[in-house]
């Protein structure tokens, strides 16, 4: 018999606007010690299926039309509020996505490890501790003793990870939704949690429902995979079904959408646009405690009409590498020369001519665009700031802008609220190029996006590169999609160079253990050897 | 907005406009609004309005309750009270609006210089504000007052002095999280100087709480009006504020109770109405709540 | 901690440098004197009395004999009460001041965070509207308004509670704490109202729904704490607030308490007791900021962590 | 009453009843016995309390708001009306007060005689006289204390009390520091004798004002320099008076308490046994107070209360004429009110009868000069009489027919709630019978007085209240450059009669007739707007005896005793 059997399960958002199918009648079955993935876009309605098992969905407005969710001979669907309290936790306990925000920044560790354990168990104090400490080690946290005591932002991302799925698992569940316990974190970071999720699972015999986004993830750690859509499972079956013989066009999709296959190098001869020698920059700690050099000694070149991938870690300075690049960040020495002129030493009148010609898209399109500014406040801007077009044609540049990265006319009056996350990139894209621009620094521009929008940015970047003649800093923790993008890469670690060298050639040589660590680490391992087998 | 001509832009669609679209749908701010328009103009028309003056007596009439002839009684003056609040609310509106005018424009701008510039010259300014904090300031309106005599003007100068602290801190606390945002960067790298950023960018991001904080000051600034009314530093008999009625009013209300009550009622009436009106404009301004 | 609290308490000898310097200034450039009275007083007594306060020395030499007796704790003799230190006055009405200041907070705390919890759980239903009302009202009701209805209310209509004075009978303190505490409920309710939004839509909440919590533990135990921490940093200033505003609240109900001196003392031209009182209301604005920052600090454990 | 019936603590219901409209009396106050009812019975600590005033009636002690706190004990210090009720009752001139009449009484002196020039006062002393702490009381003490209140150094404003006396005013101002100069001598332990430079007959009441009360030589100098006026001496635990009662406690703005003192010579007459005073600034707290059960005597009474007193519970209000005058004065050295027409026309134009009626409740006089009838017998000078005719003809003689031309001015007043209704009203009168503008301005007390003193006014409000029963107290303001004449008045005649004929004229009706013709010259001339004579007024326990009222709301404090009259 299977751990959980749902059937038909159908979740309705009753809103202002009408009603909302969020999930509109889906069924399937955890096994113990089996990982069923549920793969879909944001929105798709993945993780409120999951979160209406334990009912932790808003309700109003959310409201479970239908279904039946059998869990250990019980209903789920029609439990009380008090009885299904007794399964959350207990039975079933959840890893949620972002370990900064899913723990409680006011509280130890310690203290948020033990609830469920004093709750459930109405274990004494000391109990819950020791089990909680045992819990620590066991997701593989060092001195568990001591950090009990620690307070969550004490702890980096990874660690937190692993606080979080211990917590998840103290109190001994049968089954566990990890909704995209990874998608936050490094590649070589994720690497090892989906290992030590995978062992766990098979140590304790639990059932595991996997929420993701990211094939790649799921192509390595799952048994079975659902594809969602709208509400629906489009197709469900088992993991390598889905991926040699993908029935549904929506699956096809996702699959085509998974950056492969190295960019054919461009041959022409290199005539460097950039050139940094020697570029310090660095924070000063609070109140007086040690400089982190953020970028510690690089020199790298940046050719015309060349696509340079910059990859690392998050915190290995490449970010504050391309900002100050741009002069967004003061650099402390060494030099940045752009087209022959040096920038580091000018002032911000002298920069602003400057300015023009060389821009940056950010990663985050939710906060890089001003909430306040319709589309049209925020692409004339630079127009008129650096005098591109007049008040007379500024109209028609906007226009002209938003058919170049492919906005609908229409929405012009609107902010950037009412626009999904693909669309907002575009207005962003739209911004940066406006100015006719021949140097853009690219920092991360996809990563916050879903797999099928990530595409066709990836797409509408190769193309507006050549279009426009740009060179572009591209930056970016995911080296499947540097592959895709990039001719030349450059990898750095702790704001030092590591290596660098083209594209193909990093992928099939790398010289250091750090690059061919980051190789290793890249999830999706199946789907590859699948892309590599002839098909 | 969907526009059958697709290359016309409707011109002069600012945030505000957008705004006051987005007011106009949410039903008790736009009461409050009306009322407030309606208290204002009736103020500022009263001169035209009244059949007595705020000054002119009736002795022989003295304190009676509301009538036909006046219909929200007499003081025991016999003046007119109907006539006494809508003068008074011209000088409580003009405390409270002034004032709270003169705050925001001093703290929004300490604020924004603060947040935005950050670092050290963030750190002096605020701990200028912190030595203003320790001020004790009622005494220190009080002894302006008493040093100066009452003027209205240096009234709402200092009452305005008094207020913009919490506006520069509220202000600069907002400036300070938007900076770190990435569309700031984004306006840094497209060239705009640090004037343009804060006023374009990060004021208006910032108007929510500021405004919030703007319907809590214009009471607080009525009140600190009344309470030196009440202290006999306020306005100059025989005019009146809204407070000194109430606190006049509050003399007498177990004899002539209308004589507390209607104040009390029109100036607790206009404050909820500013307050209906804040929220509803917080909301306004900010775009994303305004289709849900 | 204790490098921040030492800072902190350099800066606001500055402050009280200022405050003193400024106030001490003003009120010597005020009309009128602290001897004027009715019946003209004759040149010579105005002579006598000015040569026995030290007014007839020049004025900074006065300025530098004040901060000189200041240093040693000397707030110098009231004009007023002859026979007084203003030191002594101070000392005989601050805990009054601060008793009534203190109830005040609590109420305004009990009362603020109750409605502003509240009202977050359930935003835009009635359930938050009735308590932000009242908040509303408890803002811009004036303390002058507020006390004598109460009075008139509870003291004499229903004949409950004292009218007036300061532990002479059982349940006087009533009425004039809810009276000055009700503004800052009134504040109070709306920041903890606000705090405990923010903190409701927080990721952690829903992970300790995910334990299994029971709602009131997830309120009680995880929501408040990050919701209240705005509350917390208003305690400071609202507790000197409360001190600065008190002689209202001290003269509707007759209490002995020190806020009643300010006024009385500026009026007067008492210029000792106007220094004094200011002095020493700064000094407490100071010191209560800081433990408000210390306490703010030391319940968010990432500051409390960086000024380790 | 159904309050005695029931058992029920009295006071919590009464006061609350005057101010109901008769027809809701009942069902409130049945309601309210039913609210007390089920407190007590639930043994509801506020409810069912002994009211403080009830328990004072039982205990002999008299609760008693009291105004402004006072400054301070010392008598020779202190000048204000709070600070009097609390020092005649510690503290015995050489003579005391009918509590009545006010005629002067045997203090501390049991007898004295006058010479027949009227410039030598001897006084005999009692032998039983003591101090509190037992120490006797003899004629040296009288001595010393008056060099000390003389003392230029103590800086007693009301030193110029003893300005009759020889070479008192030299040693007061200090030309001369020679106190052996003075016409004071100690003949005997027990005789006091006392020299005049020029007769004074209201001289005997002075030696019942507190600055001539003997002090404690050996307490004052013990705590240090006895003209410092700094000294603690004057604090519970360190004051030895010689009055009826001791000062035993004192919380500054909280309560005063003196209890009956036991060396008093005349101890067994003295019937509280102790008097509690509560600074009341407020007067609507007061009230409240008063009808909280916590005052037995209120110092005033928010005018607007006093109607519904009078018509709902007139026994708890007591109303008496008082010894003080409301008026305006005009800066005669100013235009256009250096004109005496305009000042005419702006007295005549007053409707005082209309004002008192209305504004002020029914509750003053209207007042038509200086002096307040009744002092002592006197019935000052009646030149004027409303009339805004002859207002409008006088205005118009002096130019401003209509009140056109005439220049806007201003009111003063000092900040308070009392005066500036008189001004808001009198502004009005002005306007609509006059047409002249006026604007009001109040400033706060200090500011009102430096502006007063510097001449930096047209018209401002002021008010006096007399020092003794006499005329004398009053007319010797507006002398040529006197201290408190603030309005240019000037009167060669006048000056000549207050200060030299009427002091020497012993007999009282003579001496009227000379003040009413000085009192008519003044009223000629106008420089002072009179508006109403004073009443003083008071919330009463009808249980408070022996405390009649009198003109200068003086309070007897060793006749007062409290018995609630039979029902």
């Amino acid at each position: 018999m299977a751990l959980l059997d749902v059937t038909d399960l159908k979740v309705h958002f009753h809103t202002r606007n009408g009603v909302v199918p969020a999930v509109d009648g889906i069924s399937f079955r955890v096994e113990a010690g089996k990982t069923l993935a549920i793969i879909g876009e944001s929105g798709s309605g993945k993780s409120i299926a999951c979160y209406s098992l334990v009912g932790l969905i808003p309700k109003p407005p959310g409201r479970i039309e239908d279904g039946c969710a059998l869990f250990e001979g019980q209903d789920l669907l029609t439990l009380s509020e008090a009885q299904l309290r007794k399964v959350r936790g207990k039975g079933i306990s959840i890893i949620f996505q972002d370990p900064m925000t899913s723990l409680n920044p006011y509280m130890t560790i310690g203290e948020q490890l033990i609830e469920p354990l004093q709750l459930h168990f109405s274990m004494s104090r000391r109990d819950a501790w020791q089990k909680g400490i045992q819990t620590l080690e066991e997701v593989g946290i060092q001195n568990a003793e001591r950090r009990m005591h620690a307070y969550p932002f004490e702890f980096s991302g990874g660690m937190r990870q692993r606080v979080v799925i211990a917590m998840a698992l103290v109190a001994e569940p049968q089954l566990i939704i990890a909704d995209e316990p990874t998608t936050a974190l490094d590649v070589t970071v994720q690497a090892q949690i989906l290992k030590l999720l995978r062992d766990l699972q098979q140590r304790r015999n639990i059932g595991v429902i996997f929420i993701s986004h990211d094939l790649s993830v799921v192509a390595d750690i799952a048994d079975n995979i659902c594809v969602m859509q709208d509400g629906r499972f489009v197709e469900q079956g088992e993991r390598m079904a889905i991926f040699q013989t993908p029935q549904h066009e929506y699956t096809r999709k996702l699959l085509a959408a998974v950056p492969a296959g190295a960019k054919r190098p461009v041959s022409h001869s290199p005539e460097p646009l950039i050139t940094i020698t020697d570029l310090y920059t660095q924070f000063y700690g609070n109140r007086g405690g040690p400089a982190v050099k953020a970028v510690d000694g690089i020199s790298l070149q940046i050719n015309r009409h060349e696509i340079l991938g910059l990859v690392g870690e998050s915190g290995s300075g490449k970010s504050t590498l391309g900002r100050s690049i741009l002069r967004l960040l003061q650099p402390c020495s060494g030099s940045i020369r752009f087209d022959g002129r040096e920038l580091v030493h000018l002032s911000a009148a002298e920069l602003k001519p400057l300015r023009r010609r060389m821009q940056m898209i950010f990663q985050d399109p939710y906060s890089s665009l001003n909430p306040r500014m319709t589309v049209y406040d925020t692409l004339a801007e630079p127009l008129l700031l650096h005098g591109v077009v007049d008040r007379k044609g500024l109209d028609t540049a906007v226009f002209e802008l938003m058919d170049a990265v492919g906005l609908a006319r229409a929405n012009v009056l609107r902010y950037p609220h009412e626009f999904s996350g693909g669309q907002r990139q575009r207005i962003a894209i739209g911004r940066a190029i406006g100015t006719k621009p021949e140097f853009i620094v690219a920092d991360e521009p996809v990563s916050a996006l879903d797999v099928t929008i990530q595409a066709q940015i990836l797409d509408l970047l190769l193309d507006l590169v050549a279009r426009f003649n740009l060179s572009m800093l591209f930056i970016s923790h995911d080296l499947a999609v540097v592959r895709y993008l990039a001719d030349r890469i450059v990898v750095m670690k702790a704001g030092k160079l590591v290596e660098s060298g083209t594209t193909h050639d990093m992928f099939t040589s790398p010289q250091q253990p750090y690059t061919q660590a980051l190789l290793a680490a890249i999830p999706g391992r199946v789907l590859r050897d699948l892309d590599d087998s002839p098909l | 907005m969907t526009t059958a001509d697709l290359h016309v832009i409707p011109r002069g669609v600012s945030l505000w406009q957008d705004a006051w679209t987005r007011l106009r749908k949410n039903k008790l701010a736009m009461a409050g609004l009306v009322f407030l328009l309606l208290v204002t103009l009736l103020c500022l028309l009263t001169p035209w309005l009244v059949a007595y003056g705020y000054e002119q007596q009736d002795l022989r009439l003295g304190a009676v309750p509301p009538s036909a002839d006046h219909w929200l009684g007499t003081d025991t003056f016999g003046r007119d009270q109907l006539t006494r609040i809508l003068y008074g609310g011209r000088m409580s509106l003009a405390v409270g609006f002034i004032a709270t005018a003169v705050a925001l424009l001093i703290g929004v701008t300490y604020g924004a210089i603060a947040g935005y510039a950050g670092g050290r010259i963030d750190n002096a300014m605020m701990r200028l504000v912190d030595m203003l904090y320790a001020l004790p300031f009622m005494i220190f309106i009080i002894l302006l007052m008493v040093v100066f005599g009452r003027n209205l003007l240096l009234l709402f100068l200092a009452i305005g002095a008094v207020e913009w602290l919490t506006m520069a801190r509220i202000v600069r606390g907002q400036i300070l999280s938007l900076r770190q945002q990435e569309f700031v960067e984004a306006a840094v790298s497209l060239g705009l100087g640090p004037v343009a950023i804060v006023w374009r960018h990060l004021i208006p991001n910032a108007l929510g709480p500021v405004i919030v904080y703007t319907t809590l000051t214009i009471p607080n600034v009525m009140l600190l009006e009344a309470l030196l009314s009440f202290l006999g530093l306020g306005v100059q008999a025989p005019a009146a504020s809204w407070g000194l009625l109430i606190s006049s009013g509050v003399e007498t209300m177990e004899e002539y109770p209308w004589l507390l009550i209607f104040p009390g009622l029109t100036l607790t009436l206009s404050l909820f109405a500013l307050n209906f009106l804040g929220d509803g404009l917080r909301d306004a301004l900010d775009p994303r709540t305004a289709k849900d | 901690m204790w490098r921040f609290t030492v800072l902190r308490v350099l800066q606001a000898i500055p402050v009280i440098l200022t405050v003193i310097t400024l106030t001490f200034f003003l009120i010597r450039a005020a009309p009128g004197g602290p001897f004027s009275s009715e019946k003209a007083v004759s040149p010579q007594v105005q002579a006598a009395l000015e040569a026995r306060y030290r007014l007839d020395q020049p004025i900074l030499q006065q300025y530098f004999s004040y901060l000189a007796d200041l240093a040693h704790g000397d707030l110098g003799p009231t004009f007023r009460y002859p026979g007084r230190t203003v030191d002594e006055l101070i000392v005989d009405g601050l805990p009054i001041t601060a008793e009534l200041g203190f109830y005040a907070l609590m109420i305004a705390l009990v009362l603020g965070v109750t409605a502003g919890v509240v009202a977050s759980l359930k935003p835009n239903t009635l359930q938050d509207y009735v308590p932000m009302g009242a908040a509303m009202v408890g803002i811009c009701m004036p303390s002058f308004l507020l006390g004598p209805l109460l009075v008139l209310v509870f003291g004499i209509w229903l004949q409950w509670l004292p009218v007036s004075g300061w532990g002479s009978t059982p349940g006087d303190k009533l009425l004039p704490s809810i009276t000055l505490g009700a503004m800052y409920a009134g504040y109070i309710a709306r920041l903890s109202r606000a705090g405990m939004l923010e903190v409701l839509s927080q990721d952690y909440l829903r992970t300790a729904r995910a334990k299994g919590l029971p709602e009131y533990v997830v309120i009680l135990k995880h929501a408040l704490r990050g919701g209240l921490f705005p509350v917390v940093s208003y305690l400071g200033p609202a507790f000197a607030y409360l001190l600065s505003g008190s002689f209202v609240v001290e003269t509707i109900f007759q209490i002995p308490g020190l806020g009643r001196f300010y006024i009385q003392a500026a009026f007067n031209r008492d210029y000792t007791m106007i220094l004094g009182t200011t002095v020493f209301l700064a000094t407490l604005i100071v010191v209560f900021n800081l433990l408000s920052d210390i306490a703010a600090t030391w319940l968010n454990p990432r500051l409390r962590y960086q000024y380790k | 009453m159904a309050h005695v019936i029931f058992g029920i603590n009295l006071t919590l219901a009464i006061p609350a009843l005057p101010l109901m409209h008769s027809h809701e009396t009942i069902l409130k106050a049945s309601a309210l016995l039913l609210l007390s009812l089920l407190l007590s019975a639930c043994g509801g600590e506020s409810g069912g309390r002994e009211a403080r005033v009830d328990e004072g009636i039982r205990l002999g002690v008299l609760h008693k708001g009291n105004g402004a706190e006072p400054q301070g004990l010392d008598p020779h210090t202190t000048s204000g009306i709070p600070e009097n009720h609390i020092i005649t009752a510690l503290f015995e001139g050489l003579v005391s007060k009918n509590p009545q009449t006010l005629e002067v009484e045997p203090g501390v002196a049991e007898s004295w005689d006058i010479s027949e020039d009227g410039l030598s006062y001897t006084f005999h002393l009692r032998h039983d006289a003591r101090w509190s702490n037992n120490d006797p009381l003899t004629a040296e003490d009288f001595r010393w204390s008056w060099q000390r209140a003389m003392t230029p150094a103590l800086a007693n404003v009301n030193s110029y009390m003893f300005f009759p006396i020889v070479n008192a005013e030299a040693f007061a101002t200090g030309e001369i520091s020679d106190f052996t100069q003075v016409g004071v001598e100690v003949s005997d332990p027990y005789t006091l004798q006392v020299r005049l430079r020029a007769p004074a007959p209201y001289l005997l009441q002075l030696f019942d004002h507190h600055t001539t009360y003997p002090v404690h030589r050996a307490t004052i100098e013990s705590f240090g320099d006895p003209s410092d006026r700094l000294t603690a001496w004057a604090r519970p635990g360190n004051l030895v008076g010689n009055g009826p009662f001791l000062l035993t406690e004192w919380e500054v703005n909280s309560r005063l308490r003196i209890e009956k003192n036991p060396q008093y010579w005349d101890s067994a007459a003295v019937q509280l046994s102790a008097v509690v005073f509560y600074p009341t600034e407020n007067l609507t707290t007061e009230e409240r107070m008063f009808r909280d059960g916590q005052l037995h005597y209120t110092e005033d009474v928010p005018i607007d209360k006093v109607p519904v007193y009078l018509r709902n519970e007139p026994d708890l209000i007591e109303i008496s004429p008082y010894l003080g005058t409301y008026f305006y004065i005009v800066n005669t050295k100013k235009a256009p009110f250096d004109d005496v027409r305009v000042r005419k026309a702006l007295a005549l134009s007053i409707d005082r009868q209309l004002l008192v009626e209305t504004v002020l409740q029914g509750l003053y006089e209207p007042a038509y000069a200086l002096v307040p009838p009744g002092t002592l017998g006197y019935q000052p000078p009646r030149v004027f009489e409303y009339d805004p005719e002859e207002a409008k003809r006088l205005l118009a003689e002096a130019g401003f027919a209509g009140g056109q031309g005439f220049p806007p001015f201003e009111i003063l007043y000092n900040t308070h709630e009392q005066h500036q209704k008189i001004a808001v009203t009198l502004q009005q009168m002005w306007q609509q019978t006059l047409g002249i503008q006026a604007t009001l301005l109040n400033q706060e007390w200090q500011v009102y007085l430096d502006t007063q003193k510097n001449r930096n006014y047209g018209i401002s409000r002021r008010s006096w209240i007399g020092d003794y029963v006499d005329p004398n107290t009053f007319l010797d303001m507006y002398i040529s450059g006197g201290g408190n004449n603030y309005t240019g008045f000037s009167n060669a005649r006048y000056d000549e009669i207050v200060l030299h004929v009427a002091p020497r004229t012993a007999d009282r009706q003579q001496r009227y007739t000379l003040y009413k013709e000085a009192e008519t010259l003044l009223m000629n001339e106008m420089p002072i707007l009179p508006i109403y004579t004073y009443r003083s007024k008071h919330l009463m326990s009808p249980c408070i005896q022996g405390m009649p009222e009198n003109i200068m709301d003086w309070i007897t404090w060793k006749y007062v005793y409290l018995e609630c009259p039979a029902q």
